[in-house]
C-alpha cells in the first residue's frame, strides 16, 4: 500500500487521529503533507508535543479539535503560531494535558484499561477547566464523558498518596509514525528517544508506518529487542526517505533550520501561509515531488554525523 | 558595561542554586545552559535529564528543543517520555530531581501559567501550554523558575494555573495530595527571589548589578519583601568575573553565546 | 562494590525484595547463593515468574513471606518443589496475583503511583482470597491494607470496561538483577527479553545489579537506546561471568539441565536438599569458587551459539 | 496401535481449533506443539506469542519454558511481560488471541484452577499458581484448555478459582466486568469438549479413538452432554493419518517427539 492509498483507507474526514515525534523531530511529516495534500477536514487531533506537524494541520484548516500538552517546535516557534493563531480566532477548540497525562492516556489505550493514575496536575487548572462541551463529549462516542477525574487513594496514603488525577485511555482511528527502519510485515524500530511512538501505535485501532528504509531479510529479526513494534499492529508501511522532512531524524538527518525559518516566516501572515502551502504541499504531487523540491546542499548540510546522530556544526 | 550580559548571568545564578549530585530536569533554552553551566562551576556530579526521555545526555552542542537529536548523544539511556516522567513521580528518584522551569506568568506563591492569557474558551493570547511542566511541578523536590521581568508576568493572579507551585500557600500542595516541593527560587532578568519556609510567598533575595529593589518592584504587579535582598554589589559575589566566568561556565561549547543571546 | 558487600549493605534480614528473570532465565543466581550463604532470614520476597531463584531462596530457609503468581521452572519443575514443600508445611506465608498484575504493581512503584488498574481476574480466588491476615498488613508499613481492590469505571463504559481491578504499588527494599553488559556508572544493557526486570529496578529503592561483561569507556553510551536501566537507579554492579547459572542467560549460555535435573531430586527430600546446600553453597566461599566447580563439559556444552542466543541442540 | 500417541492427539486435536490469521497464546509445552502444529496444518498465518514479550517467535527448537531462550529467536519483537499482556488485554490486539491453557482443575463451565487443592490458607496440595493463566483468560477472545481426563481433575467445584471461564454460566462474565469470551474447547487425553453457546456448559464433542462417551464420564466429577458427540471413528477424520501425520504437525523440529512424550 503506497501512501496515498494507506490515507485514502485509514484517514477520512472526521478521524481521530494521532502522530509521532516530538517538536522539531521524526514527526511524520510526509504522512502529514499527504493528509493536507487530500484537504482532510474535521480531524480530532491527539497531540503531546508533536510539534511541526500538529502547526502544520492546523494550519491547513485539516483539524477541528486537538486534545494537547504543548505546541511548540522549540526556538522556531516557542508556541506553534498557526496553532496560537487557530485557537486565538476559535477555529479549532483545545482541549489540554500534560505531557505525562498524555502519554498515560496513549499508555491506558495501549493496555486496554480505561484511564491511569498519576499525581500530575493535582490544584492546576489542567483539572479545573475543561476546553470540550459535555454536550460535545456526549454526542462524540469516541470522546469519554470526562476529560479526568480526581479520586481520593483507595490505598489509604499508600506511595505516599493522598490523592491521584485519572486520565481516560485515548484509542486513535489511525496514528502515523516515521521510523528509521521497518520490515514489510510492519516489525518496526526506532533509533534514539521512541517519545510516545510506542504507546501512540499501540493505543490505536490502525497504524500507518513510513520508515527512512525498507529492510529486507533477517536483519531486524535477527535483534528482535532492539524492534519497538512488532508488525501484527501495522497496517500500513511505506519507505520514503526524508520523510520526517522538515524534521529531523536521528542518525539520518537533522531538521532543516532553512526550512523552518522559512516556515516562521510564512506561518505569520495569513497570505504568505496560504502560498506557502499552494507551493510546498498542494504543488507538489507527493512525497517524491516534494523531496526533489529540496535543494541539494540543504540535504547535505542536514545528513547526520554518523558518531553523533545529528548534523555536526549545523548553521542553526 | 559588564563583561557577561543578562542572560548569561541568569544562567550563572540558577547554575550557582544546584548542588551536587543532583539531577537536573532541563527545558529549553536558558534552563541547558544553567545545568550546563552547574556540571562546570559547582555541580560536577549533577545528571541532566530531559522529559524526552534522554538520561546523562553527553552535550557536545546545545539542543535548541527537548525533542532535538543533540540530548540523545552520549546518554546512559534514551527511551521515551513515559519513562523519565516516572522517574520524577518515583518518590525515591524524584527527591532527587530539580527542576528548571520558565513561564508567562507567574504569582507571589510561584504559581505558573504557560497557557493562555485572558479567558480559557476564548484566549486574548495561547501559549504553548503545559508540555512536561505542570509534571515537572507536581513531581520533584524542588523547581528553578526562569521569568523576564515585567510587570504583566509577575501577577496577583494568573489567568491560568498550568504548574503549581505552592498553590494557596502553607499547607496548600498537601491539602492538593501533591507530594514534591514547589519553587526554591525565581530568576529574572533584574533579580534573584526567594520563597519564605513559612509563609511560601516570593521574597527578594539579591538583585543584579545595576538594579535596585525598586526597580524590581515596579516591575511587579504584586509586592514582595525586599529587606532580605542583597544589593546589586552583594550578589556580585556568586558572579564569575572577568573573562574567568565564561570557562567555567562551561562557554567553551561551540555556541553558547549565541544561545544565550537569542534562545528562550 | 563486591556482592559480598552490596548484600551485606542492602540486604538485611526482614528485607523486602524481588529478583529479575523468568523460570529458567536470567535469575540472579549468584547474588540469590550470596543471600544463602549469608544465612538471610525473614525475607519479604516479591516474585512473577522467576522460578529457580525463589525455590533457592525459600529452600534455604530465607523467606518468611512471598507474593507471587508462579513458581515453577518448565520441565524441571513444574510446580517449583521446595517452594510447594514450604507452602504445604506452612513454612512460609503466601499471597497470590497472576503475572500481569504482580508486572502492573512493580511498573506502578516504578511510577509512584499508589496503584495500577486492570481487568484482570475479575470473577476469580485472586480477588476472593486473600493470604496475608489483617494484622499482618498493618504490622509491617511496607505492605499495603488491602491486597487489592475492585472498583467502577469512572468513565462509565469507557473502553468497554464496566469495572477494574486496582492492584497495589511494589516498593521493594532492593531489586536484584543479573544483566548481559553493565558499565561502572550502572548503565544497563539486557539483551534478549527483559521480562519484568526493568519494571522492577525502577520500583525499588535500592538495586544491585551483577553482569557477564563490565564495559569500560564508550560502548555503552555510544547506543543509549540500547539501554534499559540508566546508571543513577543502581547502587551496586558486579561483573560475574555465569552469574545467572544454572538459569540461562541469552547469548552467554543456556540453563544446565544436568544441573537442574540434579536439583530436582535433591529437592524432593529434606537431606539430599541440605546435603546439596551445604556442598553447592555453604561449602563455597563465594561466586569465583562455586563457579570452578562446576565441569569444564557443562560450562562448553550450554555455551551460547551466537546466531541463536542459546546452545544449539542441548540434551535436555 | 496407531502411529500417534495421545499427547500427539492432543496437539493436533488442538491445532485444528486454531483459525488462520490467529494470534496464539502459548505456555508450556503441549501448548507449544499445538501452536506449532497450527501453522503447519491448517493456520500458516498464525502468530505464536509468549507471555515474556516475544511475538511471533521462530521456534527452531522447542522451549521447555516460555522463559526459555528458544523463544527469543527469530521474533518481531521481544519485549517483556508488560507489554504483551497489555497486547492481550487492549480491545484491538486481544480479540485475535486465542489462549491455550492448562490447569490442575476445571469446573464444566470452563473454570481453571493452578493454584491449590484444599483450604488456600493450608493447601493439601500447591500448584505453581496462575502465572499468566489467569490473565489470558481474563483478556482474550477465547481460550483452549489442556487437560488430562482424571475424575479429580474435572470436578464439580474448584478449590480455587485461578482463570476464568464462563464463571457461573450464561452472563456471567459481563456481571464480573469480564469483556473477553471462555473458553471453547477443552481437549483431554480421552476427548474434545465444547462448551454449548447457550448454556455454557461443558458437552462433549468427540472421542478420540479407542474411547467410548462413558469412559468420559466415568472419569469426570461432573456429568456431560454427550449427544452430540462423534463417536472415536468420526473423530478420526480431523487426526492426520499415516506417517504424513508427523511432517504435517511440524514434527521435523527436532525433538518434537521427545516433547510430546514427555512435557507437561
Amino acid at each position: 500500500m503506497d501512501l496515498t492509498a494507506a490515507v485514502a483507507r485509514f484517514v477520512p474526514d472526521g478521524a481521530h487521529l494521532s502522530i509521532g515525534g516530538f517538536t522539531c523531530n521524526r514527526n511524520p511529516m510526509a504522512a502529514v503533507y499527504e493528509i493536507i495534500r487530500r484537504r482532510k477536514k474535521n480531524l480530532h487531533l491527539y497531540a503531546h508535543s508533536n510539534g511541526q506537524g500538529v502547526d502544520e494541520l492546523v494550519g491547513a484548516g485539516c483539524v477541528a479539535r486537538v486534545e494537547i500538552a504543548y505546541a511548540g517546535t522549540g526556538r522556531f516557534a516557542p508556541t506553534c503560531i498557526r496553532f496560537r493563531r487557530a485557537v486565538e480566532t476559535g477555529a479549532i477548540q483545545v482541549e489540554d494535558y500534560s505531557n505525562y497525562q498524555m502519554t498515560l492516556r496513549f499508555l491506558a489505550g495501549a493496555m486496554g484499561v480505561p484511564f491511569l493514575p498519576t499525581r500530575s496536575g493535582l490544584g492546576t487548572d489542567l483539572i479545573e477547566k475543561w476546553g470540550f462541551s459535555a454536550e460535545l463529549r456526549r454526542s462524540d462516542p469516541r470522546l469519554p464523558d470526562d476529560k479526568l477525574r480526581v479520586m481520593d487513594n483507595p490505598f489509604g496514603t499508600w506511595a505516599e498518596t493522598g490523592r491521584v488525577v485519572l486520565v481516560p485511555a485515548i484509542r486513535p482511528d489511525v496514528t502515523l509514525l516515521h521510523v528509521q527502519k521497518a520490515g514489510r510485515d510492519g516489525t518496526a524500530r526506532i533509533e534514539g528517544l521512541t517519545f510516545a511512538d510506542v504507546e501512540q501505535a499501540k493505543a490505536a485501532r490502525h497504524v500507518i508506518l513510513t520508515c527512512e528504509e525498507l529492510i529486507d531479510g533477517d536483519e531486524l529479526r535477527s535483534q528482535p529487542h532492539l524492534n519497538q513494534l512488532p508488525g501484527i499492529i501495522v497496517d500500513a508501511v511505506v519507505p520514503l526517505p526524508h520523510g520526517a522532512y522538515p524534521t529531523a531524524c536521528y542518525r539520518y538527518y537533522d531538521y532543516d533550520p532553512a526550512f523552518l525559518n522559512d516556515y516562521r516566516t510564512a506561518a505569520t501572515d495569513d497570505r504568505r501561509y496560504a502560498r506557502y502551502l499552494e507551493e510546498w504541499v498542494y504543488g507538489t504531487a507527493d512525497h517524491r515531488a516534494q523531496r526533489a523540491r529540496i535543494p541539494h546542499e540543504r540535504l547535505s548540510a542536514i545528513q547526520a554525523d554518523p558518531r553523533t546522530g545529528y548534523a555536526r556544526g549545523l548553521r542553526r | 558595561m559588564p563583561d557577561y550580559n543578562a542572560r548569561e548571568l541568569m544562567a550563572i545564578a540558577a547554575a550557582r542554586k544546584i548542588n551536587d549530585g543532583e539531577i537536573v530536569f532541563c527545558g529549553t533554552g536558558i534552563s541547558m545552559l544553567a545545568a550546563m553551566a552547574a556540571k562546570h562551576i559547582c555541580a560536577p556530579n549533577s545528571i541532566i535529564i530531559f522529559e524526552t526521555g534522554a538520561i546523562d545526555s553527553q552535550l557536545e552542542e546545545i539542543p535548541m528543543a527537548v525533542g532535538d537529536s543533540r540530548v540523545m548523544y552520549g546518554a546512559s539511556s534514551n527511551s521515551g517520555l513515559a519513562d523519565s516522567f516516572a522517574l520524577m513521580q518515583n518518590q525515591t528518584t524524584g527527591r532527587h530531581v530539580v527542576g528548571i522551569l520558565g513561564a508567562a506568568q507567574i504569582d507571589k506563591y510561584g504559581n505558573l501559567n504557560s497557557t493562555v492569557v485572558g479567558d480559557y474558551g476564548r484566549p486574548k493570547v495561547r501559549f504553548s501550554g503545559s508540555g512536561g511542566a505542570a509534571d515537572v511541578a507536581s513531581f520533584v523536590d524542588r523547581t528553578i523558575i526562569f521569568m523576564q521581568h515585567e510587570r504583566r508576568k509577575f501577577v496577583a493572579q494568573v489567568d491560568y494555573l498550568t504548574s503549581p507551585g505552592w498553590l494557596d500557600g502553607p499547607g496548600g500542595r498537601e491539602r492538593a495530595g501533591l507530594a514534591g516541593n514547589g519553587p526554591t527560587a525565581v530568576i529574572s532578568n533584574l533579580a534573584v527571589m526567594g520563597f519564605d519556609a513559612g509563609t511560601r510567598e516570593m521574597f527578594l533575595e539579591a538583585c543584579f548589578p545595576g538594579t535596585t529593589p525598586q526597580e524590581v518592584l515596579a516591575n511587579m504587579e504584586f509586592s514582595v519583601d525586599v529587606s532580605r535582598a542583597s544589593s546589586g554589589s552583594c550578589a556580585r559575589s556568586w558572579i564569575p568575573s572577568g573573562s574567568s566566568w565564561a570557562a567555567e561556565a562551561g562557554a567553551d561549547a561551540p555556541d553558547f553565546h549565541s544561545i544565550c543571546a537569542s534562545s528562550t
